[in-house]
């Protein structure tokens, strides 16, 4: 039994969501919260759903032919309804949060609109059945994302958001070239076809690299692969909720699970071998890893060393996936969920920090954490994650990594790994120091650069519970890891699908 | 490839109701013109009834052929033959044509009473209706003599509509417009006078038939060629395009943009198709021009300071990507698969980018009677006031930028496809290019509306449905690139 | 039942540190008492646990899969930690006494660093507790990380430079530790695929790379337990913490990573590979430089507690060179193992005693003087050898070695117990140099005591294996107790001979300096480097803007071009038909 | 060959030839408008003798008299005392551009007469046979490059009118005066007529509302502040 609706239902909610927000006045506040909750509640229990389906077995496809040979596909499955879990929970997260920080904003129906536009991009991103299909989501995450980019008008915001489609543009245009080619050369492939290119493999070797070579180039853009970064950095701009959802799950993890796509489901893993990109690869996202740690150390404002931080983390799950062998896949997989879990907790803090006291520079932190101790609680749950350490959902994608390069005969990613992990600690602790065992502002010494009380608690309850709740989830998948559904656990049924058909 | 064009005979006579559809698909705009000059409509709603009989009739003709196949009608009148048929190309030709005039016409009141044109206003609905008749006649016909008759009262209609708002700079372009398409008309009238004297019909498909490669076609071909390509705005003859879209009427632009020089260019394609099946160099050439087409009107676009330069420029660069088709769909031993590929990615190009930049027009229209102003900085802040003509435009712009889900994109992708299979590289490169330079001179646009900075301005409202028909057609490109199958449908239907 | 206990024993502290969150925000400060009865109690769970039953427990749900177990090794080890954190948390109640009063009265600092040392002292328990009962990878790792980061509050407490520059070198170190512990853990359980710290430690002891995965979780762990090299954070982080948090620091968190040592390296087994042995080598070397060279540094130090820390170093180092003999000489470790934890369980609480005692002699209670100050010594007698429980743990190791001969080690083991009787010896000396009377607290001499009287009876509290607690023979008994007189008169000799020099003190932390510097030169070449990358970027950069605008500037030149072709629509219409006539023609020609 | 050519078709293509010519390139816009006038008359005078009448008489309505009288009036009536129409065309026209434009005459000339002397075996009315035909070839060929040449927005009208008769000449030439043939001719003048017609008016109004500096085809409208 195929229920076609579900994958089309789960993608339209947010988009009919999107719609209706348009078509409402910019006043409508109330109703446009409403309709914001609603379509992320309905998405999360429809992906629930998803999940029960996929665990059952089926593979919901929704399809129909666009044109002669390509057709438009929606397809629930393990790796997809993964993704879309993940973006869906942060989508409600990142709303919940993205209500209270805009709250009194100017042009709050064009962010909202282009917000559920944009996770309407990622999930279809999830739910492609095919690369035609997951190239025309990923191109419209890219034309969403823009006016988020550019949302506060300054003339920085507009100076990123040029940067920021010369990137995704021309990658757009990279990955394009190669869908094509590889569309000229094997007609329609479904992501869901067991064999993957090797029927080709023996006539069209240098072709086949060079698709590779333009498909993953076009998505390392996205995932911020050193040097396709330069956008990360500057996107910064954007306001914390788009921080948050750009690094934590839409564009950046776009890329990467674009990636994880192309090797595991078009190319298969063991051509991916065979052609020799996995060695490539592994090396740029070492290099990416270690490059983006470096430049994070040297960071002094909160937001770019996290967007820094991103840069590094997202090539974990690179690295994870040019491991050849099931642990890799593991980890990568996983980390595609638990670093979206702990970077937008990451991004929540520094937004909340922003707004409530206005800061920005690491050294305006010191002694927040007498201030706003949720919230700096959460962060150090967040850093403590990305460093890697138990019992964080960041220490079982690091050890699932490392162990997928021991088992791949890659010691030196376990040095990479390593390496990172120490950088990480480098410039995370220190402001994990600052927060709690230097006297700031709270202690009397000096001033917070904008004091705003925005609520009874530490900050506005509306920015506070998504981060904490994302921060509890992150210590939860980490802790509970061998939990039935825990991510680990679906990552591994991805994993184990992938190499024991 | 002569098939494709309806270029066959069949044993169907037409249905009675198909007739009268034919009659109406032709005259009716023409009456409803007339009328329209008499009572000068100002409210949206009795433009919109005048059009539901065209677009019945048009519905009607479509539904004839899905059920018949190829329909052809034939009279002789004074020992003339003149010859009309409707295959699946014309019949998607019209549905479009009718639909994307139908949505202009609908715009034109509430434009025309913001605007408060002068009096010459009252020949708009004549000639739009004429215009609409001509292009039909055009997608329709299947003799030369026809197409002439059409080409012409088309390209007439087009220079008095475009001329109509009155201002000193839209005469000038408008001059120079009528003296090129004039001229252009001439050269295609010398060529079409080689091939009547040398194969001695007018008809298409007989000519079709005797048409025999030798220089005098080439000749022919060579002057039918360069007339049509002034007429069409091909690059490097485009240079009269720009002024008079930037200084014309809205609606008028939208329509000249969207239809108008794609008709030329739809004879063009199709007497090529008769007389150079199996030439390599002139498709060609015509593709080099179109690679240089994508960059040149990208460029301009990209440089230019007012909102209608710069659509009118894309649409340079817009036809570029259907120039840059030709070598894939003329020429000799194309493979069968590639050339498809062309075939429907060429129609979809042009279909989706007629109801983009009618749609795009439409939102710039908007966007400058809101604004007041048509350079690009007075866009400054319109983001805020205006989302939802920002919006259309957008849209429309993605099907420009041929981004995903529109039917730039599909057309896009099949072109790209097509030209894989062909190993045409520079010209994937070209139209690579082009999606970035396009996205150059949009996003251009989108920068400055974003601007926060700006001092407020106040901002005319618009008349209701002035931006909702701008929307339908947005989504209409879109959704035709998702849903190309079926329009693609009718264009493989002929082939029966 | 015992499952239920180990589940309070571990979540006891948990709570106890939610209670001091929970007071932070509800108690009004005049009334709090940072350090509650509840708060002391934070240990006794666990120090029942010790003494109360099997536990063995395997859970899925638990990050990669829990499996906790009290073992023969563990048991005892859980037993001595528990039962030195319960006496540090008594002493604290004393020590912190004053602070309490302060903060009372309303000084926020010092509200603030007994809220802070309250909430995270428990927290490094549990990590402590957790990674002795813990038998898997990702449980050990976790209490391993938990002990280590939570305890920079203990390190860091006074906020003093000094207690700054001690913690941050504590924090360097730890997690440069940390991650070398990842890396060899990573590297020994992916090589097998095992989860277990046992599956580890075989893997060890087969594994193709198992002398170099030995090696980094040997230095890893080493962090903790003051292998020579990696030492450098003990003499700096010890004299500036309170006493208690050192006395938990050199007894309980040091033998953290001797119990990791215990449990993962390849110790007693048989047939090891060429290169194991010579990292066993290694570690006897490292042991024995650690055990001469942190005392002969150690004597020179002024601070008390710095020279306790040295000591701590060099009585781990006699514990690296037993563990490494478990390697070279396997045969030997069954005997050992015994010896071993009861070394290290007398060795806890007697450097806990000792540490507490430094804060006693600070604030003397009105004691005789001599009384205080034997007592004072008594624990770093019996670390000699001379006493009590120190012989028989002497004793267990020399039984164990003369049983296969291994003559030089007792030697040099014998010879750095005379470096530990200078260390206590100097230290003793120190302290009663820089004693004060006054302010004493009964519950910070009470804990003391009890420590005392533990250190000194640790044979027969603790829960080692029948039979492996041997008593000395008589005849023995000098050649275990030499080495304290001479010691200490060597030590007092030494003294008073280099009395007419001024004798400067050398900087505790030795090593650290020198990497000091070479991190300062490191980071300044990075600078550099970075420097010079960064105005390579702004160079490139500026190029490529140069040739931006060069490039705009020949574009807006060539757009000009439009409004030619504009002006000659005609003419080049003209041409485009010539154009392609002849290129029709000439292709049909 | 020499031998057959009709006496009366050489004076008349002649005739036509030089009209053309003078049409074309004089500079004086009213005598040029005239000799308009009278090309359209010989020209229907060629088409009486080609054996088309209707197509004379259309051509005299609509050529000679509809056609050039409209330019007359154009001309004649604006002059007021602000507004008049320059009767010269004194744009200067630099050699290279002239250099070009007659390259391109020339280019025209042989591949419009190769076209239609040799490659079209069986013409209606042989080119060699018709002077009537070939000068119809030159005067195609000189009225496109006159069109190409001048800047004036009357002067390229007036280059189309000639251009167009010619095309129609030599359509004529080639097809014969079938019906089809004649058709062609037919709607052919009939734009050509409803194309000079709104040329010429657009020429006045633009005079009316720019002056006369506007008929310069490079005439930039200054653009009103907006």
């Amino acid at each position: 039994m195929n229920a076609a609706w579900l994958p089309l239902t789960t993608l339209a909610t947010s988009l009919f969501a999107a719609v209706i927000i348009f078509s409402l006045p910019e006043e409508a506040r109330r109703v446009r919260t409403y309709i914001n909750l609603l379509a992320a509640v309905a998405k999360i229990l429809l992906v629930i759903v998803m999940v029960g389906r996929v665990s059952e077995g089926y593979e919901d496809t929704f399809s129909f032919q666009i044109v002669g040979g390509v057709d438009f596909v929606l397809r629930a499955d393990a790796l997809g309804v993964m993704f879309a879990g993940l973006s869906s929970l942060l989508w409600l997260c990142t709303t919940i949060y993205a209500i209270g920080y805009l709250e009194g904003a100017a042009n709050r129906k064009r962010f909202f609109g282009f917000f559920s536009l944009c996770v309407t991009s990622t999930l279809g991103i999830a739910l492609s059945g095919n690369l035609f299909t997951f190239l025309i989501f990923y191109e419209m995450l890219t034309l969403s994302t823009y006016p988020l980019v550019v949302h506060a008008g300054s003339a920085k915001a507009l100076a990123a958001g040029r940067v920021y489609l010369r990137y995704t543009l021309t990658a757009g245009v990279v990955l394009l070239l190669g869908v094509v080619l590889l569309y000229s050369l094997t007609n329609d492939h479904s992501f869901a076809s067991e064999q993957g290119l090797s029927p080709y493999l023996d006539d069209h070797r240098g072709l086949l690299t060079l698709i590779f070579a333009l498909l993953v180039g076009g998505l390392a853009v996205k995932a911020a692969m050193v040097p396709l970064h330069g956008w990360l950095p500057r996107a910064m701009v954007a306001p914390a909720p788009v921080s948050a959802l750009l690094h934590a799950v839409a564009v950046v993890k776009a890329g990467a699970f674009g990636i994880l796509r192309v090797i595991y489901d078009l190319y298969g893993i063991e051509l991916s071998v065979e052609l020799g990109v996995t060695t490539v690869l592994a090396v740029a996202a070492s290099i990416t890893i270690i490059y983006g740690s470096l430049r994070a150390i040297a960071q002094e404002e909160l937001k770019p060393r996290l967007a820094f931080s991103t840069i590094s983390q997202v090539s974990y799950v690179v690295l994870g996936v040019s491991l050849f062998g099931p642990f890799g896949t593991i980890g990568a997989l996983a980390h595609l969920l638990h670093q979206g879990l702990m970077k937008v907790t990451l991004f929540f803090c520094a937004g909340n920090y922003a707004e409530e006291l206005g800061i920005h520079r690491l050294d305006e932190m010191d002694g927040a954490g007498k201030r706003m101790p949720l919230t700096s609680l959460a962060f150090t749950v967040g850093a403590l994650g990305m460093i890697g350490l138990p019992p964080t959902a960041g220490f079982i994608t690091k050890w699932y990594l490392g162990m997928g390069a021991i088992e791949a005969d890659m010691y030196w990613v376990v040095a990479v790994l390593v390496a990172s992990s120490t950088l990480n600690a480098i410039y995370f602790l220190p402001i994990v120091h600052r927060l709690w065992f230097r006297e700031g502002p709270a202690h009397g010494k000096g001033q917070w650069p904008k004091e705003q009380s925005l609520g009874r608690l530490e900050t506005h309850g509306w920015l506070l519970w998504p981060a904490v709740l994302t921060a509890v989830i992150s210590i939860g998948a980490g802790l509970l890891a061998g939990l039935p559904f825990s991510p680990l656990d679906w990552a591994t049924r991805v994993a184990v699908g992938e190499y024991l058909p | 490839m002569i098939w494709r064009f309806g270029l066959y005979d069949n044993t169907f006579d037409p249905l009675w109701m198909t007739d009268w559809a034919l009659a109406a698909v032709l005259l009716l705009p023409m009456v409803f013109g007339a009328l329209g000059a008499v009572f000068r409509p100002s409210r949206l709603l009795p433009v919109a009834l005048a059009c539901l009989p065209i677009l019945l009739a048009g519905g009607v003709m479509v539904l004839d052929y899905q059920q018949v196949g190829l329909l052809r009608w034939q009279w002789e009148v004074a020992g003339i033959e003149l010859t009309l048929r409707l295959s699946g190309l014309s019949a998607l030709m019209l549905l479009i044509t009718q639909w994307t005039a139908a949505a202009v016409a609908v715009y034109t009141p509430g434009y025309l009473r913001l605007t408060l044109p002068n009096a010459s206003v009252r020949w708009l609905w004549p000639l739009m209706g004429l215009l609409v008749s001509a292009l039909s006649l055009i997608w329709l016909a299947a003799d030369l003599l026809i197409l002439y008759a059409a080409l012409e009262s088309m390209g007439l209609a087009a220079v008095g509509m475009l001329l109509l708002s009155g201002k000193s700079a839209a005469l000038q372009a408008g001059m120079r417009y009528l003296l090129l398409a004039l001229v252009g008309s001439l050269a295609f009238l010398l060529g079409v006078a080689l091939l009547m004297s040398q194969w001695g019909t007018l008809d298409l498909i007989a000519l079709e038939a005797r048409v025999e490669p030798e220089p005098l076609t080439w000749v022919a071909a060579a002057l039918i060629g360069a007339g049509l390509a002034l007429k069409a705005a091909l690059f490097p003859l485009h240079g009269w395009l720009t002024p008079v879209h930037e200084n014309a009427w809205t609606p008028v632009s939208a329509l000249h943009a969207a239809l108008v020089i794609k008709a030329s260019l739809y004879i063009l394609m199709m007497l090529w198709g008769i007389l150079l099946p199996e030439t390599l160099f002139a498709p060609r050439l015509v593709a080099w021009l179109g690679m240089l087409a994508i960059v040149w009107g990208g460029l301009v676009a990209w440089r230019a300071d007012s909102l209608k330069t710069l659509i009118a420029s894309s649409t340079v660069g817009q036809l570029g990507y259907l120039m840059v088709a030709f070598p894939l769909v003329l020429g000799p031993n194309i493979a069968p698969l590639p050339l498809s590929l062309a075939w429907d990615g060429f129609w979809l190009h042009l279909m989706g980018h007629a109801l983009a930049k009618a749609a795009m027009f439409m939102a710039a229209g908007n966007l400058i009677i809101a604004t007041g102003e048509s350079s690009l900085k007075a866009l400054a802040g319109t983001s805020r006031r205006l989302p939802l003509s920002l919006l259309i435009f957008g849209m429309a712009a993605v099907t420009l930028m041929g981004l995903p889900p529109s039917a730039g994109f599909t057309a896009k992708w099949l072109l790209l496809q097509s030209m894989v299979l062909t190993q045409q590289w520079l010209a994937v490169a070209a139209l690579l290019a082009g999606t970035l330079l396009t996205a150059a001179y949009v996003f251009r646009v989108f920068r400055y509306s974003f601007d926060e900075t700006a001092p407020r301005h106040d901002y005319q409202p618009l008349a209701p449905g002035m931006d909702a028909v701008a929307l339908c057609l947005a989504v209409a490109a879109f959704a035709l690139g998702l849903l190309a199958h079926f329009p693609l449908g009718l264009l493989h239907g002929g082939g029966a | 039942m015992s499952s239920l206990l180990l589940v309070v024993a571990l979540l006891w502290p948990l709570f106890v540190a939610g209670s001091t969150v929970w007071c932070a925000y509800r108690v009004p400060v005049q009334q709090r008492h940072f350090i509650s009865m509840l708060w002391v109690s934070a240990a006794w769970p666990a120090l029942l646990l010790a003494y109360a039953g099997d536990v063995q427990w395997t859970m899925d749900a638990w990050m990669l899969g829990g499996y906790w177990e009290l073992n023969a090794l563990s048991r005892p080890w859980l037993a001595f930690t528990a039962l030195l954190w319960s006496m540090a948390a008594f002493h604290a109640r004393g020590y912190f006494a004053d602070e309490q009063r302060q903060a009372q009265g309303g000084n926020a600092s010092a509200q603030r660093r007994l809220q802070r040392l309250t909430l995270l002292w428990p927290l490094t328990l549990l990590g402590n507790i957790l990674l002795i009962v813990a038998q898997d990878i990702a449980s050990f790792y976790f209490g391993f990380a938990l002990m280590t980061f939570a305890a920079y509050a203990l390190v860091v407490h006074n906020g003093t430079p000094a207690a700054k520059l001690g913690a941050k070198a504590y924090l360097v170190l730890a997690v440069i530790g940390e991650g070398l512990i990842l890396g060899g853990f990573l590297w020994a359980a992916g090589t097998s695929d095992t989860l277990t710290l046992k599956g580890v430690r075989d893997t060890l002891a087969t594994a193709d790379h198992g002398a170099w995965m030995a090696l980094l979780l040997w230095l890893g762990l080493g962090v903790k337990a003051g292998v020579i090299g990696l030492h450098v954070w003990l003499p700096l982080a010890h004299p500036v913490a309170p006493a208690p948090a050192s006395a938990v620091l050199s007894g309980a968190m040091i033998k953290a990573g001797l119990l990791g040592w215990l449990t993962v390296l390849p110790l007693g087994m048989e047939s090891l590979s060429p290169a194991m042995m010579q990292f066993g080598n290694v570690v006897l070397v490292a042991g024995f430089a650690a055990a001469f060279g942190a005392a002969l540094y150690g004597i020179w130090q002024s601070h008390p507690k710095a020279i306790l820390a040295y000591s701590s170093i060099s009585q781990m180092g006699m514990l690296t060179a037993l563990v490494g003999m478990g390697i070279v000489v396997p045969a030997v470790w069954p005997a050992l193992l015994p010896a071993i934890i009861l070394f290290a369980g007398h060795h806890a609480l007697a450097k806990g005693a000792l540490f507490m005692g430094t804060s006693v002699s600070e604030h003397m209670p009105k004691w005789p003087t001599s009384l205080l100050f034997l007592l004072i010594a008594l624990p770093g007698i019996s670390l000699t050898g001379a006493l009590a429980a120190g012989m028989f743990s002497k004793w267990g190791v020399k039984h164990a070695l003369y049983e296969f001969e291994q003559e030089r080690i007792i030697a040099l083991l014998t010879w750095a117990a005379m470096g530990t009787a200078a260390l206590v010896t100097v230290c003793v000396w120190r302290q009663w140099q820089q004693r004060q009377r006054g302010n004493s607290h009964s519950f910070q001499w009470g804990a003391w005591l009890a420590a005392l009287i533990a250190a000194l009876m640790t044979p027969l509290w603790l829960p080692l294996p029948e039979g492996s607690v041997i008593a000395p023979p008589l005849n023995e008994w000098l050649g275990i107790i030499w080495p304290f007189p001479v010691g200490v008169v060597g030590m007092a000799l030494g003294l008073l001979a280099l009395r007419r020099f001024d004798v400067p003190t050398p900087p505790a932390g030795d090593w650290w300096w020198g990497y000091h510097s070479l991190a300062t030169l490191g980071l300044s070449a990075a600078r550099l480097l970075a420097a010079r990358c960064g105005r390579g970027k702004t160079t490139s950069v500026a190029l490529a803007l140069k040739g931006e605008r060069w490039v705009m500037k020949g574009v807006l030149r060539g757009l000009s071009v439009e409004s030619w072709m504009r002006q000659h629509g005609g003419g080049l219409m003209m041409a485009l038909a010539v154009l392609l006539a002849l290129l029709l023609i000439w292709e049909g020609q | 060959m020499i031998a057959s050519i009709d006496t009366v078709e050489s004076g008349l293509a002649v005739c036509l030839l030089m009209t053309a010519i003078g049409c074309l390139f004089d500079r004086h816009l009213l005598r040029a408008c005239w000799l308009l006038v009278l090309f359209a008359l010989l020209m229907s005078t060629a088409w009486w003798y080609l054996n088309a009448p209707w197509l004379a008489l259309v051509e005299v309505i609509l050529g000679s008299a509809l056609t050039g009288g409209g330019f007359i009036y154009v001309l004649r009536t604006l002059p007021s005392q602000r507004l008049w129409m320059p009767r010269y065309d004194r744009t200067r026209v630099e050699w290279p551009h002239r250099l070009t434009k007659g390259l391109l005459i020339i280019a025209w000339s042989i591949m419009l007469g190769v076209a239609t002397q040799f490659l079209l075996p069986d013409m209606a009315l042989s080119l060699t046979a018709h002077p009537l035909i070939l000068s119809s070839v030159v005067i195609v060929s000189l009225g496109m490059g006159a069109f190409a040449l001048h800047h004036h927005l009357m002067r390229r009208l007036m280059a189309f009118n000639v251009l167009g008769s010619g095309v129609f000449l030599m359509l004529a030439g080639m097809a014969g005066t079938s019906p089809s043939a004649q058709a062609l001719i037919t709607v052919g003048l009939l734009i050509a007529w409803l194309g000079s017609l709104l040329g010429v008016l657009l020429l006045r109004q633009l005079v009316h509302q720019e002056g006369s500096a506007a008929l310069n085809d490079e005439y930039a409208p200054v653009r009103p502040p907006s």
